[in-house]
This record gives C-alpha cells, structure tokens and sequence, in this order.
C-alpha cells in the first residue's frame, strides 16, 4: 500500500497544545513523522529583549503555559545571578512550595492527559478536577489561577496570605490519599497496560543522543539526574526527597515515575511549609524606580528541573534595563523535534498521541 | 358554547423559514460543541471549564474533535500567522451556522504580543468574532459566562458572524493576504 | 563532588585543544569559556568525552555594534554537575559555523533554529535551510537586532482603533499638545540629538 | 532486572472500583456560583438552572489578592501616567481630561485601560505613584463588541461599588520611597564656618537619585519656568551631563543659584511625594552644574548669537530676574547693557541668601555664562546717581527694571527705632560681605544674645547668620527665633527649621511681639503677647492676640525678618505718575509691561515676587515682550537657521504663571 | 400490512427515543462517576435535532447516499426488532440472521459514506470499524448459535419465550461463559472501551465520523442511537430471557446498557491488533468451550 499522509494537530483532540505531527504511515505504522512547530511562535526571545527587566515578569510565565511558574524561577534566578543578589531566606521555601505544587500540578495534567489518547476519560476528569483546586491554591497565593507573575527577581512578589497552610494542607492530604485510585484507574489498570507497556521506548543510548532530560531520562538511565539534586537551587539541598529512577523506560514506566514524583512533591511542600522562617519576602534588585533598574554585564545560563526536565534560559546583560538576550532552552526541545522525527517511526498511529503525552512535550516552549 | 374556529393563517415563506430558524436557534444554542482548538495559551482554562470542576455539559456544551461537528470555533488567545492559516481552514470547513468565540485579550487588540512580528492583533479583521472574553488569562467563570452570553446572542438572532463573513468575504480575504502573505499552507505535507 | 579541582580538570581539558581568550566562573554550578571559533569543535569533542555528554543550549547573541555573531554551546555534566558554556565570535556578514551534529546530533534542530532567527549558516546539517518554526517569513530573521518587531507589526497586523473616546478636551487650551512640543525641542538637546 | 517486579500487580477490577463515585457528590461548583445575574436569569430560561437558584446566582467570591480588572480613584490620581508607562503591553494611555481642575501636583489626563492589550499583571498597581489604582474581584466581562474592552477605570466597575482585590503593598511598591541620603555637614560644625552646608551628590549618588523618578512631569506645571525636570534628570541618570546643562539653560539661565537656593515647589509637587520622599530634584540640578566643567558651557550656543538685532536693551538691577531676562534678550539677539549698584552681580544671589547656602563661585558660574554670551554687566553703577533714569529711557530701545526688594522691614512698635535694631535685609548684605571678608568681625553688630521675630526662611537666614558671628565673636551663641506662625504653618521651609534646630536655634513660635524693652538705652528683651490666630475665617492676614499671655523674651538685640521693601528714588519725577505702584509693586501687565509705557519692563520682586525663580520666570516673560516690541522695528541682520531655533525656543518655551502646589508639612 | 409497517416504524422511534433518553441518562451517570453532575437528560434530543437545523457539507454522491442507505438499513433493522414478547411488528421476520444481515448493511453504508469523504482518518477508521466488526462477531456468533441450538429456534421471540417458560432460565447464567463472550461482545458492537478503537478522538480524531457534520452527522447520531438499540435488545433477548413486558424491558434495557457503559468508562481503549487478538483469544476460545459444553455435553445451567 502507498504511504498515506497524516497529521497530528494542529487541531486534533490528542495533541497536546498547538502544534502538528505529521506523519508518513504505511497502514498502521509510521513510516516518516516529523513536527511541525512555529504554531505558538510569538517571537519570544525578542520581545523579552524589548521589555524591561521588571516587565518581563509578565510576559515570562507564557513560555510554558501548563507549569508557568518554572519561568519565572528560571528568569528571576538567572536575573540573580547576573546581579550577585542574595534573596531573603523565606522566599526561596515561599519559591519552592509554588514550583512544586506548579510540578504536581503540571504532572497531573500529564497523567490526566493519559485518558486522552487511551480513552479513559474519567481518570482525565479527576486529574483536573485535582487540579482545578491546585489553580484554586495558587489564585489565593499569587491572585491569578495560571499566570501567577508571583516570582520575581529578588524573591516572590508578596508574602503567603493568611491561612493557605491549612488548605495547602488539607489539598495534599486528599491528594495523597487519591494517588492509590490514580495508578488504579490509569497505570495499573489492565486495560491501559496494554497500550502502555513496552511501547515507546527510550532506552538509554538515544536519550544521549537527544538530549533528553527529566523524567525521559532518569526513567532511562537508572541515575538521580535531576537538578534538583545534581545542583541544588532554591532550598532543594535542605529538603528530603527521592528521584524516581527506572533502567527500562517505557510509556509505563515514565507514567509511574510522574506518579512517584507527585508524591515526592507533596512530601517537599509538607517540609517546606514546616521549615519555612519568617522574614522578608522580596528584596528590590536595586534602588530607584523599577523603570530604571539595571541588571550588570554578564551571561548565564539559568536552570530549572520542570516536570519535563532541564529547563533553562540563557541571559544576556549589557548592563541596560532591558535583557540584551535571552534564549529559551525549552525542556521538550529534543524529544519533541528530534525526537518526533528519529524514534516516532516504527511506533503505530495509535502511538503517536501517547508517544507526545508520556514523552512530555509542551509546544509552547519548543515554539517560544 | 361559543365554538372557536381555528383558522390556518397562511405563513409566507420568508417567515416559515423564520419560525423555523427560530425553532433551530432554539435546539443550536441549547447544544453547542467547541472546537477544541488550542491556539494560544487559554486553552489551558478550558480542560477545568470542560471537566469536573466547571462542567460545561450542564450547559448541553461539549468539546468535539473535529471542525465539521463543531458549532462554536474556540479561538483560545493568541495566534501567530502559521496558526492563522490553519484557522481559517478550520473556520472555512465548518458547518454552518458557526459561532466564533474569542478568549483573552489577544485577539482583541494583541495583548502582549501587540507588537510582536509573529501574533497578529485584530481576530476580527480575519474571521467574524460572535463574544469576546476579556482577562489574561479569563477565568473559568469569565469563559463559562462568555459562552452563555453567546447563548443570549444567538437567541436575539445576533450572532451572525458566519453570515457576515459570506458577506463580506472578500474583504475578510484582503485583510487575511495582507497580513498573511498567503493564506493557504504550503509545506512539504500539502504538496 | 564540585570541587575546584575540578575546574581545574576542565580548564585544562579546554586549554589543552583551545586558545581560550577569556575565562569565567559564573557559580558553583557554571564556568564559561570564550575560545576562537576554529577551536570549537575539538573543544566540545574533547569535553564530551571527558563527561560532558549533554549538549543543554545552543544558540547565537547578536552583537550588532562589533558587527558580530557570538555563538553559545552550554554543555552539561549530569555526574559532575558542571554546566560548560563555550563562546564563540563569528563574523556578522555571511555568518558560518559548521556544524557540531556529528558530535552532538541533538544539535541539529538548535541549528536550524538559529538559521532562521539569526541567519547563521551550518554547513554539514542536512536540513539547516528548511524552514522550522517560521512560515512565509519575508524579512530579515528576526533576533537579528536590526529587526524591529513593532514595525513589522504596525506594517501587517492592523491595530484597534476605538470608537469610544474617554478624552475631554478644551478647544483653547493647547497644552497638552505644548507640552508635548517642548519635549520633542528638549530631547533634541541631548548629546544623541544635536545637531552636527 | 524483571520490570514487572516493580509495578504493583495489575488489575481489571479495580478500576471499577472507581464506580462507587456515583454515589459521592460531584466536585462541581454549583451554577449558581458560576453564573452572572443576567446570564443566570438566560439559563433559568432554558431550564439549566432552578429560578431559585438563578435569584441568587452570583460569581465565586475571588480571593483577597485576585488581580482582576482595575478601578482608579480620581480624587487620589494625579495622572501621572507612571502606569501607563510601566505597562508591558501598552495597553494604559492617557486621555485629557480638561474637565478637571488645574492644580498643582496634578495632570488633567487619567488612565484609560484597554484591555484587549491588559495581561492584569498588576505593575500598573504595584507602579502607582499615589496608590489611587487598585485591582478588583470583578473578573467576568464578555461583550460581542470589540469596541467595549477599552474602559476609563473609576471608583467603580461597571457602575457598581466592587470589592477591591490586589492593591500594592511595601513588597509590591516598584517606586523607590525614601531619598538617597545627601552628604551634608554636621551642625556642631558647619555653624563655625560659611562652608556650603549641603555638600550636594556625588556622580554615583546623584544617579541613584535620579533613578527614582518616574518622569511623569507633573512637577513641571509647578515649575514658574517649566524646567524640563523629568527630562534632566533622566540625562544624569544617563550619565549625559552635556544634554542635562543644555536642556537646563532652555528654561533656567540661573541653575546654580537656582540648584541651591530654590524654593523647589517642584518638590513639593512631586509625585513620589504624595507617599514618600520627593525627588530631589533642585540637588540634581545643582549636581549638573557643579559636575559641568566651564569648557562644556560653550556648548550652549553653538554658534554665537548675539547681537544680530540691532536693537538695544537696558537693565537695572542685576538680580535673578535682571540676568535672566538679559540672557534672554541675548539670546534674542539684542545688546544687553546691566546696572548694578553694589559691587558684584547677582542680587539676592550674592548679597541676601548666606554663604553657606550659596556661595559665591556658584553665582559666579551663572554669572560669568551670561557674561561669556555678550551681556555687560556695569557694576558700582547706581541709577539716578551714576546714570540717569532719562539717559536710559534716550540710549535704550526698552529698559527693563529688575531692582528688587532691598531694603529691610521693621515693626512699628514702641521700641523699634533703637539703633540696634536691624531688618533683615540691611543686616544679610553685611553678612555676605562679612563671609567674603570684606569685612571684619567687629564690624558686624551682633550682640551675644539676639531675637529675631519673622518665620520665613529670611528670618532663619537671619538667625543662623547671627549664630555664626556670634560663636566667633564670643564663643557661644543664643539666638531665640520667634514668629507669629506655630510650627504647623510656619512659612519657613522644613531643611531650614531643622537645620536651624540642629545649629542651636531656640524657638518661641506663635507671639507676636509687642514692645521692645529698652532700659538705659540698652535692649533689655521682647515683649510678646500670645498669638491666638493668624488668618481670619477669609484666610487674610489678620493676627489676633491674647494679652493675658504676655512673655518677654530676653536680649540685647532683635532682629525684624518681618519683610521687605522696595526702593523706587531711582525712577524720576516725569515718570512717577505714570508708573502706578500698589502695595509696593509696580503695575504691569502679564509680561511684565508697564502699563502706559511700551519701553518699560519690570519683573522680581518689584513686580510680582516672592522667590527668585519666579523672578526667573518674570525675566523671560520680559524678555519675549521686549522681543515682540522691538523686533519689528529693529534693523535685522541676516539670520542663520541656528539662530532662528533658538529664538524660536527661548519665545516657545515662554513660561505660563506656575501652579502653587499645596505645602505638605512632614515635621508634625 | 400496512398495520405491521405502522407497528414497525412505531418500534424503531419508539427504540430511537428509548436510547436517546437513555443514553442521556447514562451521560448523568457518567457524569456522576466523573466527579460532576451531567447535561440534562434530553441533551440528547437537543444534539440530534441541531445537527438536523445546521447545514452540511457534501462530499459527492457517495457520501450523501452512503448515509441514507445506512441509516434506512438501521431503521429497517429496528423495525423488524421485537420488544417484548408480544411486541414485535413482522411475527416471522424476527430471525436473529435478519438482524446480523441487516446491521451488515448499515454497517457497510456507513462505511461507503466515510470513504466518500476523503479523509484519511476516516478510511483508517472504517477500516478499524470492519476490523472490529470481524473481530467481536466470530465469538459472537458462536455463542449466538449455542444459544440458537439450545432453545431450537433462531426466532428471538422464541428465545425469549423459551428461556422465560424455562422458569426465568435466562442464558447467561445457563451458558455462564457465553455470557461473558455476549458482554464483551456487546461492547465491542457498542463500540465501547476498550473496544472504542475505531472511534478513538484522540488518535484518528473521531475515525469514519471525521468529516460529518450537520445533517449527515444527525443522522448518524440517529443511526447510531438506534444501532444501539438494537444490538442491546438483541442482547436482552438472547441472554437476559427478554421481557414479558415492557417494563421488564426497560429495566432489562436500562441495566445492560449502564453497566457496558460504567465499565467502559473506567477503561482504557485498545489498539486495533490488540482488540484483534483479545477476541481471538479468550473470548473465541470460550465461546468454542461454551458451544462444544452445551451443544455436544449438553450441560446447560
């Protein structure tokens, strides 16, 4: 039979975000695929390096729209580090609690987004109904549900409001309890095994090759690659906590690391809300108005673990108010451009959702 | 008893087909499907909206997979040009009548990418837009209350944007080639 | 586990293949070396097999005032914890670089990409040309810093004008719009704006 | 290593396990929480909703902090436009409104948000000079015309009084509150010498300073000049000292002095200051001039000039208002020809502010500009005595009178005429003259105790001056300052009270003296009587007394800072009658024009008053009157373009009267 | 005749309502299983009937006739589709080879139709469809036949009567494993998870449905609705005894069709070899079991 053309979004129920995959298949199987991003390009780069240092905070969070808060961390610590700041000690807990409830927040909608492409629709409903009270949380915290704006050069924009201990409290307890009927209902569910299991894999050698990062390779390489723990930001170094590492890396086992993670998350929050000092929140980068604040020469390279991996931005000061230059390392790049084009073929057309969903790819942030 | 005579009042035909637009206004706004169509960073309000927290089935709405069963194009925030394109395509295979609701601020006046070279400013210019929800992102609420007031438009017969646009068409495709180039996508898979 | 011996270890792997021209120790976790642009290749060969087997970020700087390029690979040792940033120049005018895809494949895409916002060659990936993210693109690439996006916006994507008018203005009284002379007069006296 | 091993064991059952949510109930919000009343009512038409529910459907309540869309309270705004330009989307602009008032410290433009741009990051709130611009719990507004998403933001939304959400908090605050602290010599040391208290900025400090304003130029109104403030200030914030000195001398031909010894109305204007420090903008202004080396002020002009007019111009006086409206009329292109009686130029400048305020280099680097551009400065050259008010009036094509207000005040109370009573402005020349040595300590007649009665910042002058001579007289000082005015509405400004405090100013505010006790021809003290009002119910001055409280400050001298006043002897008979003078000022229209006399100019404090950069102002009105007088009948050279730009500046950047900003006293 | 063809046409509405209203009801269900309340029971009606308001779009003669055909077929097919026991329109015409021809022909109608469309996704989903079809009916059949051999008639009215005079012998306990074959069967003509495959939104975007929208997708909703229909009867009649009564039905009826609903949705879905394999695996074998116990041990509960 001819090779038939397909593709994969931009439209299309099982493509996550805006972006296509286009796909040669020859009956079932992929022959050729590669993705066609540019969808969500709204010239980023550029319009960071046309908006002051204080501004960016608004614009940054739209580079990652499903775990906003990681840009923010990466461009405010990036900002930092060009600076030579040091931040109040309480803001780097206050970071670490929104970075890691964007995290769990960020993974349940991954796993949830497992019942698109298997058809489990419910386990999709109750991941984001999960969700819906994480974006609850963060609109008491920051005042918006999704584009936070919340951390700042010089520490986190306000303190915690009265009381959302309690919440966050009560919100991961019963999330805690639920994990059990997540796995049930998705990974250990019989009939999602089958689909899951063995299939796309991601052995070690092409993680190398790609650049995979995050859970695509930790599940891979059996090691605790993550910067949380390979270069502690943050507070990460006084905080306990596992890396869920796997030596067979399949859709299975990257779902039951996302799972594992969850629960680590919700273990560091706990930590974090009782180590946490009081004090200051927010320390102004430098004197005078925000308008003419300057951030001195120098370049760094910025970098956060997201839910999907390394997640960096490379800065770029000339000493002005505005950022000379900043790239977006987005974490997906390698698996969602590369990756799409080299490991895709081979895998069947019923794959190819799932292949997007458990590899985590994010097209804004491959876009930019 | 007085008898009452019911008499047939001959309908002409401009005002059966009124009465049965009516009739189907009637079943479209009580069952409108989206589009799901991810363009710009709302879409991320809309899986709440559409799932257990929000639960827009209450409301007969529903996402649907493809353009041909929608009724309702979602435009979820910004769009860059290649999304436009392929918008328009998605615009252009839906059956009519069709709504366009637009979410955020973006397609408005640009939002935040008013001045970016890739994220165009006016939807409008390019498709005619039903409801317009404001917010950066718009919350639930705010999405959830804008397809209700598309609702409202429809059964005061005002949302006529799909008739604007045979109307008016060939402006709609003068404004699409001066800001796109070319409307139609050409790469390597449409050949 | 990173000590500074172990910056010593990688400068010395640097110095042994490349003429560094500057180096710096950004933090703990990242050091950056500017090295020619001849050299870079040898470079990331030789870190790669000293560990440095992820090739994080790629990309270019545009430094239109010296009329050049700077190319940036970031590399990464997840064992060692050590991100490497290599520098290097290359000329503005018919920019090359050739390509790091034999030594880092994932570079690949990093390259087209900056194909196409800056214009930089790479001779020896295959698909550097094609277009990625852009579509139709009919201007000079984009990052380059000569490219003004408000411009090209104003030229393509009509902005709203509103109907509604919150102003109230006063027929005689002029001074809004005299204040707005007197800027325009003042800003020509600083040193940019003079005359001659 | 058996990857089955590590996964719980799988199951086709437990999935259905999940079933039993059936009979739990639903996490979904309620409609009635979703919904708008309007839109409520449309649902319970369509049976979704029960009409029960519908009647009390409102919105989820957001959180405290939500940053919903905005509402700007108008009495608080001062459209400034800080947030507008903060905005990373362009989306606040700011429209005229001409149906406000105009006062001081105010813009007639308030903000208009479009939010088909807004992203509600909430930097216009966390930017917001006067905290009048917060962020509601509204967060629902749809509409089908696109043309309703630019809104005027006002204390309400949408017509309706709502909750307010974000609001800016010290975390938040963007705006740098407090000012960069300004070096200045310590009061135990500084009251043993005439050195410059202030030290002024240093060209790090001065940038911090200057990075603190947001450049919204409501100071400007306030200005009598309209000084480019924001303008300069961001050219040091720069590091452009050159365009800072050349968009100073657009405005200002005086900004030495005027960096000094301004009475920097635009600070009190200032929009930081509605909730901090004011910028301090007249110490940055000194900060250009002082770090300006003299090479640089050729670069003023760059072309000459002067005397392309040929038309001539005579000035009497050489005070502020006298040399501002000779650079003027230089820069006009005519000759300008300046009297002065004393020895030196500079007026008030150099002989009525104190040395340690203003010293003498500093007027002599204004002075010596105006000279470098063709202004004769005739000194020791008295009008009336050394050239005739008539000589004038036939040499010159237009005479501007700029003379001021030297001679000193003192109360008419039983007492006064005692030879040891001096008024403020016979004793302040001495004391210039003291501090630049020409003369001696025991020329000045200080006695070892002094009162001085008056509040304004002469009196301080007076006091502070008397505190000097009296330590190197005799080693201690006592010097007690009394004034009809308590604290709270002391005309004096703020600095001087405090620093006249810390250099050991006793202070007896609120009596009004009644007597000066003279026993044996020496002054035994002050009589006071309690003052129990100052103004009358219709703000006149009108002090009203309680005798019972009767005091009597001890000393051997008092000193009257009480005003001032003119000297006309100059102005001949001929002309007496013509020249009308009302409470000791000369008549004369806006600009300064006499009226009835086409050739004569006054401005200063003979003619409008009170400070010196009104009187700066009163030089350039003069100047571009003088202009439009002569400049059609004079000769006209050939003109270049240079020439004709900066004519055209100096006569477009003309002054308007200045708003008076309202007084904020930070002492109580 | 004409009474019977009353009768007929009065069954297939009265089927088409009965599994629309269900089928609303079931989306309560769902709902409530999903953590959240549901659209109104009659949402169902609403869809169908806006379909039928918008205007569609052809895509040649193929198409539009593909559709008609199909759903006369189906209509056809619930005509001939007894209720209840004494509820049947042509007496003799309830053969349950009647109804496997005639599901055929709506099956392949819509088949056309979708490949009239172009889309690819369509073909790969009609393809999937057939596939499944091949896949479910093998087991299906042979149960079916078990069932036909043991109560001696192909008339569903008499499998009905017979396990009902048998004492309330219903089938899926007498032929316990061919029971189970008959539910997983059920779900695979269903079409519901995890046998959803040709269906599948998020891989083949909705497969042979792709392109309908408008009038063509009403009437494959009302296509569906009565396929639906008939494929649970036909269950209710093969292995739950019928029903003596209408009521018996409808509770009979709703029964079936909740449960195939609730497990299909805690369930994921399967590929299209997998849904292959697993008929032709345990569902095969048991049917072969099932009819090798009852027809030649003749052991029947």
């Amino acid at each position: 039979m001819k090779e038939m053309k397909l593709f994969l979004g931009p439209q299309h129920p099982g493509m996550h975000g805006n972006a296509s995959v286009h796909m040669f298949v020859d009956g079932d199987i992929i022959k050729r695929s590669y993705l066609l991003p540019g969808m969500l390009y709204r010239g980023f780069e550029k319009q960071m390096e046309r908006k002051l240092w204080v501004n960016n905070i608004a614009l940054i969070p739209r580079v990652c729209v499903p775990e906003p808060d990681i840009n923010e961390m990466a461009f405010a610590s990036g900002a930092e580090k060009l600076l030579k700041l040091e931040i109040p000690e309480r803001a780097h807990w206050i970071r670490m609690i929104i970075l890691e409830f964007a995290r769990i927040s960020a993974h349940l909608m991954a796993y949830g987004g497992l019942g698109g492409p298997t058809g489990n629709y419910t386990l999709m409903y109750h991941a984001h109904a999960d969700r819906n009270n994480i974006l609850d949380i963060f609109e008491k915290i920051t005042g918006a549900r999704v584009y936070h704006q919340y951390i700042v050069i010089g520490g986190v924009r306000q303190d915690l409001p009265k009381g959302i201990e309690k919440d966050m409290h009560t919100f991961l307890d019963s999330l805690e309890s639920r994990l059990k009927e997540y796995r049930d209902l998705g990974i250990d569910n019989a009939s999602i095994i089958k689909r899951i299991k063995d299939t796309i894999m991601l052995p070690a050698e092409v993680v190398w090759e790609l650049g995979v990062t995050g859970i695509g390779m930790r599940s891979a390489v059996n090691k605790a690659y993550d910067i949380r723990k390979v270069a502690p930001y943050a507070r990460y170094d006084q905080v306990e906590f596992e890396v869920p590492v796997s030596d067979y890396s399949d859709a299975r086992s990257r779902l039951d690391i996302k799972i594992k993670e969850v629960q680590q998350s919700i273990n560091i929050i706990r930590q974090c809300l009782e180590k946490m000092p009081e004090g200051p929140v927010r320390v102004k980068p430098a004197r005078g108005q925000s308008m003419r604040w300057t951030v001195p020469k120098g370049h760094v390279y910025s970098m956060v673990e997201s839910s999907r991996g390394e997640f960096g931005y490379y800065m770029v000061s000339n000493g002005g108010t505005h950022p000379y230059r900043v790239g977006v390392r987005g974490a997906s790049y390698p698996q969602g451009l590369l990756g799409i084009e080299k490991y895709l073929p081979g895998t069947r057309i019923d794959d190819a959702a799932l292949w997007v969903d458990t590899m985590g790819i994010c097209s804004p942030e491959i876009d930019r | 008893m007085k008898s009452t005579k019911f008499t047939p009042v001959p309908l002409t035909k401009a005002e059966t087909d009124k009465k049965w637009w009516e009739i189907g206004d009637f079943f479209r706004r009580n069952s409108l499907w989206l589009l799901m169509y991810c363009t710009g960073c709302c879409a991320i309000e809309l899986p709440p909206a559409m799932t257990s927290a929000y639960d827009m089935e209450r409301l007969g709405m529903g996402p649907m997979a493809t353009p041909r069963q929608a009724d309702i194009l979602l435009v979820s925030g910004y769009l860059s040009l290649k999304t436009l394109r392929r918008l328009i395509y998605t615009y252009e295979q839906m059956s009519e009548p069709r709504y366009v609701v637009a979410l955020g601020s973006c397609p408005i006046n640009g939002g935040i990418y008013h001045d970016s070279h890739a994220v165009i400013n006016q939807l409008d210019q390019y498709i005619p837009v039903d409801v317009y929800v404001a917010g950066c992102m718009p919350n639930t609420e705010a999405v959830m209350n804008g397809f209700v007031d598309l609702m409202d438009q429809i059964k005061h017969k005002r949302a006529n944007g799909w008739k604007k646009y045979h109307e008016n068409y060939s402006w709609y495709k003068a404004n699409q080639i001066t800001s796109l180039g070319e409307v139609d996508v050409h790469d390597e898979f449409h050949e | 586990m990173n000590s500074m011996n172990n910056i010593e270890r990688v400068k010395e792997i640097v110095e042994k293949v490349a003429k560094v021209r500057k180096f710096e120790q950004i933090d703990k976790f990242q050091i950056a070396f500017e090295i020619e642009k001849n050299d870079v290749h040898q470079t990331l060969s030789a870190l790669k097999l000293a560990g440095w087997k992820q090739l994080s970020y790629l990309s270019a700087i545009d430094w239109i005032e010296t009329s050049k390029f700077e190319l940036v690979y970031v590399l990464f040792n997840w064992d060692e914890a050590l991100y490497i940033q290599i520098r290097a120049m290359i000329e503005r005018e018919a920019a090359e670089m050739n390509s790091i895809i034999s030594i880092f494949p994932g570079a690949k895409y990093y390259e087209r990409e900056a194909h196409e916002f800056f214009g930089i060659n790479f001779p020896g990936n295959p698909d550097y040309h094609k277009q990625l993210i852009l579509e139709n693109w009919d201007d000079i690439p984009p990052l380059r810093k000569d490219f003004d996006p408000s411009v090209y916006s104003d030229r393509k994507f009509p902005k709203r004008e509103y109907s509604v008018d919150y102003s109230v203005k006063d027929p005689e009284n002029k001074s809004f719009e005299k204040i707005k002379e007197r800027e325009k007069r003042a800003l020509s006296l600083r040193t940019g704006g003079q005359k001659k | 290593m058996n990857e089955n091993n590590k996964y719980p064991k799988s199951s086709i059952f437990r999935p259905l396990r999940h079933i039993k949510y059936i009979f739990k109930k639903p996490v979904t919000h309620p409609l009635e929480t979703i919904f708008t009343k309007k839109n409520a009512d449309y649902l319970k038409g369509v049976k979704v909703m029960k009409s029960s529910k519908a009647k009390i459907s409102n919105p989820r309540t957001a959180p405290d902090n939500l940053r919903g869309f905005h509402i700007n309270d108008w009495e608080k705004c001062i459209g400034c436009g800080t947030c507008g330009e903060i905005c990373p989307t362009a989306a606040i602009t700011m429209v005229e409104r001409h149906d406000l008032p105009k006062v001081a410290g105010k813009l007639q433009q308030r903000p208009v948000i479009d939010y088909g741009r807004c992203c509600f990051c909430g930097l216009c709130v966390d930017t917001c000079t006067t905290e009048s611009l917060k962020m509601t719990k509204e967060y629902i507004y749809a509409d089908s015309n696109p043309d309703s998403f630019q809104l005027m933001p006002t204390e309400t939304w949408q017509d309706q009084e709502v909750e307010q959400a974000y609001v800016k908090n010290e975390d938040t605050d963007l705006l740098d509150l407090e000012r960069v602290e300004m070096e200045h010599i310590e009061g135990s040391e500084r009251i043993n010498s005439y050195i410059e208290v202030v030290r002024g900025y240093s060209k790090e400090y001065a940038r911090l300073e200057a990075a603190r304003c947001v450049e919204c130029g409501v100071c400007t109104a306030s200005c009598p000049v309209q000084m480019h403030i924001p303008m300069y200030i961001k050219t040091i914030w720069e590091d452009d000292i050159e365009g800072g000195l050349r968009q100073i001398y657009e405005t200002n031909p005086l900004p030495g002095v005027c960096g000094r010894v301004c009475t920097h109305n635009c600070e009190t204007a200032c929009a930081i200051a509605v909730r901090g420090e004011a910028i301090a903008i007249r110490w940055l202004k000194r900060y250009i001039i002082d770090s300006a080396p003299d090479d640089m002020y050729k670069k003023i002009f760059t072309e000459p000039v002067s005397e392309v007019i040929d038309a001539k111009v005579a000035i009497a006086g050489s005070g502020p208002s006298s040399l501002s409206a000779a650079y003027y009329l230089r820069g006009l292109g005519y000759k300008v020809d300046v009297f002065e009686e004393k020895s030196r130029a500079g007026g008030v400048a150099s002989f009525g502010a104190p040395q340690y305020r203003i010293p003498d280099y500093a007027v002599e680097k204004d002075i010596n500009f105006i000279k470098s551009i063709g202004v004769n400065i005739h000194t020791n050259t008295k009008i009336g005595s050394d050239i005739t008010f008539e000589d004038l009036e036939k040499k010159y094509d237009a005479v501007f009178l700029g003379t001021g207000f030297f001679k000193g005040r003192v109360l008419n109370i039983p007492g006064a005429d005692h030879p040891d009573i001096m008024g403020a402005m016979d004793f302040l020349p001495l004391t210039r003259d003291f501090a630049r040595g020409t003369l001696k300590l025991e020329d000045m007649n200080v006695k070892p105790s002094v009162v001085v009665v008056g509040g304004g910042d002469v009196a301080f002058d007076v006091a502070r001056n008397c505190i000097r001579i009296q330590l190197q007289k005799y080693g201690k000082a006592n010097v007690l300052l009394t004034s009809l005015e308590t604290l709270d509405i002391l005309p004096g400004s703020d600095d001087e009270y405090i620093e006249g405090k810390e250099e050991g100013i006793k202070f007896r505010l609120g009596y009004g003296p009644q007597e000066v006790v003279v026993e044996d021809g020496k002054i035994k003290g002050l009589k006071v009587w309690k003052c129990t009002r100052v103004f009358d119910e219709e703000g006149r001055f009108n002090p009203s007394f309680d005798q019972s409280q009767e005091e009597i400050f001890e000393a051997e001298q008092v000193f009257f800072s009480v005003g001032q006043a003119p000297d006309y002897s100059y102005i001949p008979e001929s002309l007496k009658d013509k020249v009308k003078i009302e409470r000791g000022k000369i008549k004369a229209d806006e600009a300064g024009k006499v009226e009835g006399l086409d050739w004569l100019y006054v401005g200063g404090d003979i003619f409008r008053g009170p400070d010196i950069i009104t009187a700066v102002s009163d030089g350039h009105r003069a100047a571009v009157a003088i202009d439009d007088y002569l400049y059609n009948k004079a000769k006209k050279k050939e003109q270049s373009e240079y020439f004709k730009e900066v004519r055209e500046a100096i006569r477009f950047n003309n002054p308007e009267p200045a708003l008076k900003p309202k007084r904020k006293r930070t002492l109580i | 005749m004409i009474v019977n063809i009353l009768v007929g046409i009065g069954i297939a509405l009265f089927g088409f309502a009965l599994q629309t209203s269900i089928g609303g009801i079931n989306r309560k269900i769902v709902g409530r299983l999903q953590k959240r309340h549901g659209p109104r029971w009659y949402q169902e009606f609403i869809d169908i009937f806006k379909l039928l308001s918008k205007r569609g779009i052809s895509h040649g003669w193929i198409y539009d006739f593909g559709v008609i055909m199909a759903l006369g077929g189906i209509i056809a097919t619930a005509m001939f589709m007894p209720l209840t026991v004494d509820i049947v329109a042509f007496k003799q015409f309830d053969n349950f080879f009647i109804f496997v021809y005639l599901l055929a022909v709506g099956m392949l109608g819509m088949a056309m139709s979708a490949s009239g469309s172009g889309n690819p996704w369509a073909s790969i989903g009609v393809m999937r469809a057939l596939t499944t079809m091949l896949a479910y009916e093998v087991p299906f059949l042979i149960v079916a036949l078990t069932i036909i051999n043991v109560s001696d008639s192909s008339s569903l009215t008499a499998i009905q009567a017979f396990q009902q005079t048998a004492g309330n012998n219903w089938f899926i306990i007498a032929l316990p494993l061919g029971g189970l074959v008959g539910v997983l069967s059920l779900m695979g003509m269903l079409g519901k998870k995890p046998f959803e495959t040709y269906i599948a939104p998020a891989e083949i975007a909705s497969g042979p449905m792709v392109e309908y929208g408008g009038k063509q997708l009403g009437m494959l909703f009302i296509l569906h609705e009565i396929s639906v229909f008939i494929e649970v009867s036909l269950f209710v009649h093969l292995f739950l005894g019928g029903a003596s009564n209408i009521f018996i039905f409808l509770i009979k009826y709703f029964t079936v069709y909740t449960v195939v609903n609730l497990i299909s949705n805690v369930n994921g879905r399967f590929k299209i070899d997998q849904v292959v394999k697993f008929f032709y695996k345990w569902p095969l074998l048991l049917a072969i079991i099932q009819a090798f116990i009852a027809i030649y041990l003749g052991w029947v509960i």
